[in-house]
């Protein structure tokens, strides 16, 4: 190797996230999406540090979704292969937490992805000093809850729904994700005087909801809010909410994003309400062009993983170009005065607690619905492309 | 009640759901006595030794060892105040040595205070019974006569004052079976009062002071070998034509 | 009829028959006798298959037996009554019985040959819907005998039939081997501790230690041998 | 009244379900001493197999579940010549068997993920009526969940009862030796047992499938379930199996009903410790198979 | 009694002193030979390595306690992760919400893990087939898991505990991440100690009587062994072990999910270990962790085949090596 710095064998940019387990699939469009965004920046004749025209060479590590393998890898990454900067967790919440911790030792800057844990966040703003290197590279879990509870005011404000006791029931998944989303959605629907007559945690993965639904039946609740990040217990619950003749309003969080979900629930989703939707080409104009790389490049239909993973590696890239050096502090700091438009929207980040801003003129998390076989946003008003057809089972 | 014995067994029955394993069975065992105790397949005498031992608790009646209560009592604290027994069907420690095998009676029958010196008894043991040779082995490679045997040297080495043998001659060969006869007198000379279930009758009959014939969980006959042999009862039952003793 | 001819058997690593060998002649009863681990047992196991010799051969009529499934010796007349009797002990004593004749061939035919067995034995008749494992020893003798006939074997082994058996029932069922010998022609292989009773009702026996043949002789001289006298009929 | 009449069906459907995993399981323990962790990746073969040959191949329910039963029996039968046969004579089996087993269920599941993606499949329903009786209603799918279990249970008793074959499975569980000098090939009768066992994991899979959905890791759940139930019933007990399936099923709806979703496994493993301790060898112990 | 005839035991005794003497046999030889070269290897390592390192010691020692009921008692437990779970929760907890010193923890974690052993052990006792025992602690795992779940307020459930705080120095002895070759050698001084207590206990009467159980209870009870006293005896005892290497993880990691300290693959990992290594041994448990943590994490390279092939080579390790590791390099030794 020549010369000391670091940039001699290029801006080295490791990533922890999970390529085997059961969350593999995200693991891998994200780190699709991330190389395509490396190319992009590579094409260009990569970033310049001191004065240099250096290239960027991403590193993925597998964590399978764990957190201690999850420390492993960040470990390896900034050991054995030197990293200048850290994507991690590119996916979870609960490896994230593990892995920030790292940033004060290393000294240097940590991003993380898609983890959403408003936990995450918490622990910045409790001791800002010692994450000064890490920075949340995603919104707050309770920005879902306000979307959820927001387009639901609306749809009564509007006179589209008429809830007759204000009564709502829960069924989520148990995990970090399920839990802290459906937390604040539950306490602004209590504030405004709802009741929750039921609140069902099922394990990842869960698919016989008769029994819950049968139980629902008896308690009538005017609104059913659901929350999964497998998807086969998404399409489940659709379906046999359907055939179960269920007459609460549905609304249900993250499944419905993953593609195959309104291809197996087929009818049973139509006219679901569901968030966020981050990712539609065919809503969303400059989205179009990463969905065709992605086809092209790796023959797989693009998804919001791709996109996050793009938009991630942008923010880094993007972060270490401002600052044109690879001086951890130097990267820091251009990381809190970012602004910059990507795939998701605009990111910035919140100053108290690292955290990328949701919201209008940031990232927004729009209420989509499912009209025949399509999603058409439904909320906020601004950014809607379709009015919310009243859900057919809804009495 | 009678001081002289050292084991009563007080009108002991036993059910296994339909089936009357034991009724009303009564008798005692007098000190250094060696009690033959036969009977035909399924009278009920191993069972009978389980009650004793502890495995089973009666459904009434009740054991009385040195004129004490001793019915409440867990096998392991039985064999702790003296009563050992051996199984018919040979339960070796087979994945240890015959040294270790024997260490467990000596070291927990009657508490040896280290683990060395119940060793070293375990060894003049298994000599005494004469597996000397076979220290070293592991039990699981034991043939059927050195199991017995095997079965013998662990319950001896507890030191007991009562020992309950079932069948440890059967499946020896004649010579082997008077080896053992030989082994089970000098343990009747060191003190030990003894009840024996055999099917070898030239055995039983030989070494028995007095004996006991079970049929269908109850005493059938009770007396001196001799009569035993002559018993027509006993013959019809137990021990058909050939001639015995 | 059967030969073995210098065979080795091993358990593990651990050798239990040396190079044995002998013969079993059409309609003779043989005694097969030793003291305790001598390998009487483990002999009767490589017949039947369950071992396999590492070396030698056995031959039945000229046909080598060491090499074909354990399960198909059964086809080809010879029956093995185990030590400690195995029985199925969760099937009735009729299901018992009829696997004996599992074999394809004699499968259709065994409601009557299970009559023949309840004649031998018509105590089992009594007994043929009851569990085997509920009933007593002699009486699963009866069904380990009975099992093994369904087949109408040339050659029978019996292993120790007489263990921990009441004497009453001991003389029946050495009355019954000694009929099954004379009056059907059966050749029997009987192993067994109680030498005396053995040496009384066979024609010929062998003597084994350590996986060796010591001694073979026709029963009634090995009878008087004094050898024999000391280490085996103890007198 | 309703809510309760509802909740007993989904109660003995999946119940129902859980009694078909069971016995495959109880069956291999009985004969072979054996407790199979890959027995849910069997069953999620099963399920991908009616995948690519119901929605795959197009080929209709029937045609379809008969060649997805013969694949994953194919499967079985090479896993058992292959791994379970080297290894079952030799000491240490009963601990060995279960890395062997373990070990299977990682490498199908993997393969699996890598082959088939970790994209959950769907197959539509076989039947697409509604029934209703007492007040309940349900989908005609469901009620054919249940019908299949029940005819499968009983033939597969009839099978063991009554065939030769049966017989022999019977007897080699009791006491090998004593099959083998009887003429029966234990090792044939191993094979068979362990693809049967597979079968009926398999028959589980295909009924559940159109309901649930078919992915890598959709065996976990069910061998865990399965695994409680052959306990709860009694192991080697067939009638064990069925009794602690329903039973289990209905203990989970109830629990659903009277507390909520998150206690269901507390409570229903719960009520496995609760028997266990009254019942050391389960409700109906003795082996009766 | 008296049998002073046919006593000739002169040749024997040799046999009993074998398994005495206190001289510097050749097992004392490999366990020192060991302990010197985990002491000596950190020293040339990276954090990477190191973290590695600390991960397989915290599995040697899990392994360790739960060889212990199994492979020496005979007792099937499937269920050691809950206690494992139960150690770094309690630990954490402690520290997190009532200030508990870690280190003061650590013993605690080992008390009530040791409690909660002794409860699911009273229950166990009554089983006898080993399949019963290992659903029904495996039951109870379960059970613990959907606990620490549930009581959200108490544990967060799955959101996680985070920031969980580090053993306090001692003196210059730092243990937080930047110092992890101290947590290392805190790890292996715990390994070591617990490979002393358990060849003691094993060698002398405890271990007799745990493997006379092992072999045949009624014949153990028979010979004057208290069955329940030794069985409660070590399952508290490894649940104790477990107990403090679970919040030794706690403190380490500082971050825990229920499922990651106490889901089923914790348990099949602690179980793919030991047999690895070699039931029944002592240090087995030890080769055997290192062996798979850093066999699995080298084995990164492979990317989505590392599974694969992680299934395949167990298959093979217990087709052609089912006695484990230990017993195939030293078959005579008894370490
Ligand atoms: N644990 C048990 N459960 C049910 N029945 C039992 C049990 N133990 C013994 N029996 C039954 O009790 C009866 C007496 O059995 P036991 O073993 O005492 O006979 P035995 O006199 O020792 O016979 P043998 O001489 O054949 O050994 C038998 O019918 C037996 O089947
Ligand atoms: N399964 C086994 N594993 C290892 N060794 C065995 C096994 N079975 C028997 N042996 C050994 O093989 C030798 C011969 O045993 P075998 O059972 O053939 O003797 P036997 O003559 O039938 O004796 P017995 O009269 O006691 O039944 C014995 O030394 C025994 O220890
Ligand atoms: C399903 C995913 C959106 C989960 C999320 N990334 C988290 O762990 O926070
Ligand atoms: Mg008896
Ligand atoms: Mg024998």
């Amino acid at each position: 190797s020549k010369g000391a710095g670091g940039s001699a064998d290029g801006i080295k940019i490791g990533v922890t996230g999970p390529l085997t387990g059961p969350t593999a699939n995200s693991g891998i469009a994200l780190k699709q999406g991330m190389e395509i965004a490396v190319e992009e920046w590579n094409e260009k004749g990569g970033i310049e540090i001191d004065g240099e025209k250096t290239k960027v060479k991403m590193f993925y590590e597998d964590n399978q979704g764990k957190p201690a393998q999850g420390v492993s890898a960040a470990e390896k990454l900034f050991n054995n292969e030197n990293v200048d900067f850290l994507i991690g967790d590119a996916f979870s919440s609960s490896v994230t937490m593990a892995v920030m911790d790292l940033a004060s030792q290393y000294e240097k800057p940590i991003l993380s992805g898609e983890a959403v844990s408003g936990a995450i966040s918490e622990k910045v703003e409790k001791d800002p000093d010692k994450y000064k290197y890490y920075w949340k590279g995603n919104f707050s879990s309770d920005a879902y809850g306000k979307t959820v509870y927001e387009t639901i005011k609306s749809l009564i404000d509007s006179g589209e729904f008429k809830p007759k006791d204000k009564t709502i029931a829960f069924v989520i998944e148990d995990t970090d994700y399920g839990r802290s989303n459906v937390a604040s959605a539950e306490e602004l629907f209590k504030k405004d005087g709802w009741k929750v007559v039921a609140f069902e945690t099922v394990e990842v993965g869960y698919t016989d909801f008769y029994p819950q639904l049968t139980k629902m039946k008896s308690v009538k609740p005017d609104v059913l809010v659901s929350c999964f990040t497998a998807v086969s217990s998404g399409v489940a619950l659709a379906k046999q909410f359907n055939e179960t003749k269920m007459t609460a309003l549905h609304y249900g969080i993250y499944y419905p994003l993953r593609p195959e979900f309104a291809e197996e629930a087929q009818g049973a989703a139509d006219g679901l309400l569901w968030t966020p939707l981050f990712f539609d080409p065919e809503l969303r104009e400059n989205q179009k062009d990463l969905a065709a790389k992605v086809k092209e490049k790796y023959n797989v239909d693009a998804t919001g993983d791709h996109a996050s993973g793009y938009d991630v590696m942008k923010l880094a890239l993007s972060s270490i170009e401002n600052a044109k050096s690879l001086d951890a502090n130097k990267i820091v700091e251009e990381l809190s005065k970012i602004k910059i438009d990507a795939l998701l929207g605009t990111y910035a980040f919140e100053q108290k607690n690292h955290t990328v801003r949701a919201g209008e003129g940031f990232i927004s998390v729009p209420t989509a619905q499912i009209q025949n076989g399509k999603n058409a946003i439904v909320w906020p008003e601004s950014i809607a492309t379709s009015k919310y057809q009243p859900q057919s089972w809804v009495k | 009640m009678n001081n002289e014995s050292v084991l009563q067994v007080n009108t002991v029955s036993k059910r296994f759901g339909g089936l009357q394993a034991l009724k009303d069975v009564k008798f005692d065992l007098a000190p250094n006595e060696i009690l033959g105790l036969i009977g035909p397949n399924g009278a009920g005498k191993t069972t009978l030794f389980n009650v004793i031992a502890g495995v089973f608790k009666p459904d009434s009646g009740s054991i009385l060892y040195q004129n004490k209560d001793v019915t409440k009592f867990r096998p392991d604290k039985r064999c702790k105040i003296g009563i050992a027994r051996t199984f018919q069907i040979t339960k070796p420690f087979n994945n240890m040595n015959l040294v270790d095998n024997v260490s467990v009676g000596a070291y927990f029958g009657k508490q040896h205070t280290s683990i060395s010196s119940a060793r070293k008894r375990a060894e003049e043991i298994l000599d005494f019974v004469g597996m000397g040779d076979l220290l070293d082995v592991e039990a699981k490679n034991l043939s059927i006569g050195n199991r017995k045997k095997l079965e013998l040297a662990r319950a001896l080495a507890t030191e007991p004052e009562v020992l309950l043998l079932d069948e440890v001659i059967g499946g020896l060969t004649p010579t082997e079976g008077n080896e053992v006869v030989e082994i089970i007198k000098k343990i009747k000379q060191s003190g030990v009062s003894i009840i024996m279930i055999e099917h070898v009758m030239k055995a039983v009959m030989g070494v028995s002071d007095r004996m006991i014939v079970l049929n269908y969980g109850q005493i059938l006959a009770e007396g001196t070998p001799k009569e035993i042999a002559e018993n027509p009862q006993v013959i019809e039952a137990y021990l058909g034509g050939v001639k015995h003793a | 009829m059967l030969e073995i001819r210098g065979i080795d058997v091993y358990y593990g690593e651990v050798q239990v028959i040396h190079d044995l060998s002998f013969t079993v002649k059409e309609g003779e009863m043989i005694a097969l006798l030793g003291s305790n681990g001598a390998g009487k047992s483990t002999t009767l196991k490589t017949i039947s298959g369950l071992l396999r010799p590492k070396k030698g051969e056995i031959y039945l009529d000229g046909q080598r037996l060491d090499q074909i499934s354990p399960s198909s010796i059964i086809s080809h007349g010879i029956a093995h009554v185990p030590e400690g009797r195995r029985l199925f002990p969760q099937m009735t004593v009729e299901e018992n019985l009829m696997l004996g004749a599992f074999e394809k061939k004699i499968w259709n035919g065994r409601k009557k040959r299970v009559e023949h067995i309840y004649e031998l034995f018509p105590r089992l008749l009594e007994r043929k819907g009851q569990l085997a494992g509920t009933l007593s020893g002699g009486e699963q003798q009866m069904v380990a005998i009975g099992r093994a006939l369904m087949s109408k074997p040339r050659i029978l082994m019996l292993d120790e039939p007489s263990l921990g058996l009441a004497p009453n029932i001991v003389e029946f069922i050495f009355g019954l081997i000694q009929k099954l010998n004379k009056e059907e022609g059966m050749t029997i292989l009987l192993v067994e501790q109680n030498a005396n009773a053995a040496l009384e009702i066979s024609d010929y026996s062998y003597v084994l230690e350590t996986g060796k043949i010591v001694l073979d002789g026709k029963a009634k001289e090995l009878k008087d041998n004094v050898y024999v006298k000391q280490a085996y009929l103890g007198i | 009244m309703e809510i309760v009449m509802q909740q007993i069906v989904n109660g003995i459907i999946v119940g129902s379900m859980y009694a078909l995993m069971a016995s495959g399981l109880s069956l291999i323990w009985g004969t072979m001493k054996m407790l199979n962790l890959a027995h849910g990746e069997f069953y999620m073969l099963g399920g991908y197999f009616m995948f690519f040959l119901n929605v795959g191949a197009g080929l209709n329910p029937i045609v379809a579940g008969i060649l997805s039963i013969i694949g994953v029996f194919i499967v079985a039968i090479i896993v058992e010549t292959i791994v379970i046969r080297f290894l079952i004579d030799k000491p240490g089996w009963e601990v060995n068997q279960l890395i062997a087993t373990f070990g299977i269920s990682i490498l199908l599941q993997n393969l699996a993920l890598k082959f088939w993606g970790e994209r959950f499949q769907n197959i539509p329903y076989y039947v697409k009526t509604e029934v209703s009786f007492l007040n309940v209603n349900l989908s005609a799918q469901r009620l054919l969940i249940l019908v299949v279990a029940i005819l499968v249970i009983v033939l597969f008793w009839a099978f063991l009862k009554y065939s030769r074959f049966g017989n022999a499975l019977r007897a080699t569980s009791q006491d090998r030796d004593a099959a083998t000098i009887n003429g029966i090939n234990t090792r044939v009768i191993y094979m068979l047992t362990f693809g049967i066992s597979t079968l009926l994991a398999t028959v589980a899979a295909i009924m559940l499938a159109p309901i649930y959905s078919v992915n890598p890791w959709m065996g976990a759940a069910p061998l865990l379930k399965a695994l409680a139930v052959v306990v709860l019933g009694g192991l080697g007990s067939l009638v064990g199996a069925i009794v602690g399936g329903i039973l289990l099923g209905l203990l989970e709806a109830f629990g659903i009903l009277i507390f909520s979703s998150e206690w269901q496994n507390v409570i229903a493993f719960s009520v496995l410790i609760l028997v266990l301790w009254i019942r050391p060898s389960g409700l109906f112990g003795a082996k009766e198979w | 009694m008296n049998l002073e005839k046919n006593t000739s035991i002169s040749t024997k005794r040799e046999y009993v002193n074998k398994q005495n003497s206190v001289g510097l046999n050749k097992d004392r030889l490999i366990y020192l030979v060991c302990m010197l070269v985990l002491a000596v290897i950190p020293l040339f390592m990276g954090n990477y390595t190191l973290h590695i390192l600390i991960l397989s010691l915290i599995f040697a020692i899990l392994a360790l306690s739960w060889n212990l009921v199994v492979g020496y008692s005979g007792i099937f437990s499937f269920g050691h992760h809950a206690f494992f779970g139960i150690g770094a929760y309690v630990s954490a907890i402690l520290s997190m919400k009532a200030g508990v010193s870690p280190w003061l923890g650590l013993i605690i974690a080992g008390v009530i893990a040791a409690i909660a052993g002794a409860f699911i052990g009273l229950p166990v006792l009554r089983l006898k087939a080993a399949p019963y025992i290992a659903i029904l602690t495996l039951g109870f795992a379960e059970i613990v898991n959907l606990l620490i779940s549930n009581l959200v307020d108490l544990t967060r459930g799955e959101l996680g505990l985070s920031g969980i705080p580090q053993f306090t120095s001692i003196g210059p002895l730092a243990f937080n991440l930047a110092n992890r070759i101290n947590v290392y050698y805190l790890a292996l001084i715990i390994l070591a100690l617990t490979i002393f207590v358990t060849t003691r206990l094993i060698k002398g009467p405890r271990g007799l009587a745990l493997k006379s159980i092992r072999e045949s209870q009624e014949a153990a009870e028979s010979l004057g062994v208290n069955l329940t006293r030794n069985k409660l005896y070590v399952f508290t005892f490894s649940s104790f072990i477990a107990g403090v290497t679970g919040a030794l993880f706690a403190h380490y990691v500082q971050v825990l999910t229920p499922s990651s300290v106490i889901g089923i693959d914790i348990m099949m990992e602690i179980l793919v270990i030991t047999v690895i290594g070699g039931l029944g041994t002592i240090l087995g448990p030890v080769v055997g962790s290192f062996i798979v943590i850093l066999g699995l994490e080298y084995l990164r390279f492979l990317g989505d085949y590392r599974l694969i092939i992680y299934g395949v080579v167990l298959v093979l390790v217990i087709m052609f090596m089912p006695d484990g590791i230990m017993k195939r390099i030293f078959p005579k030794a008894k370490i």
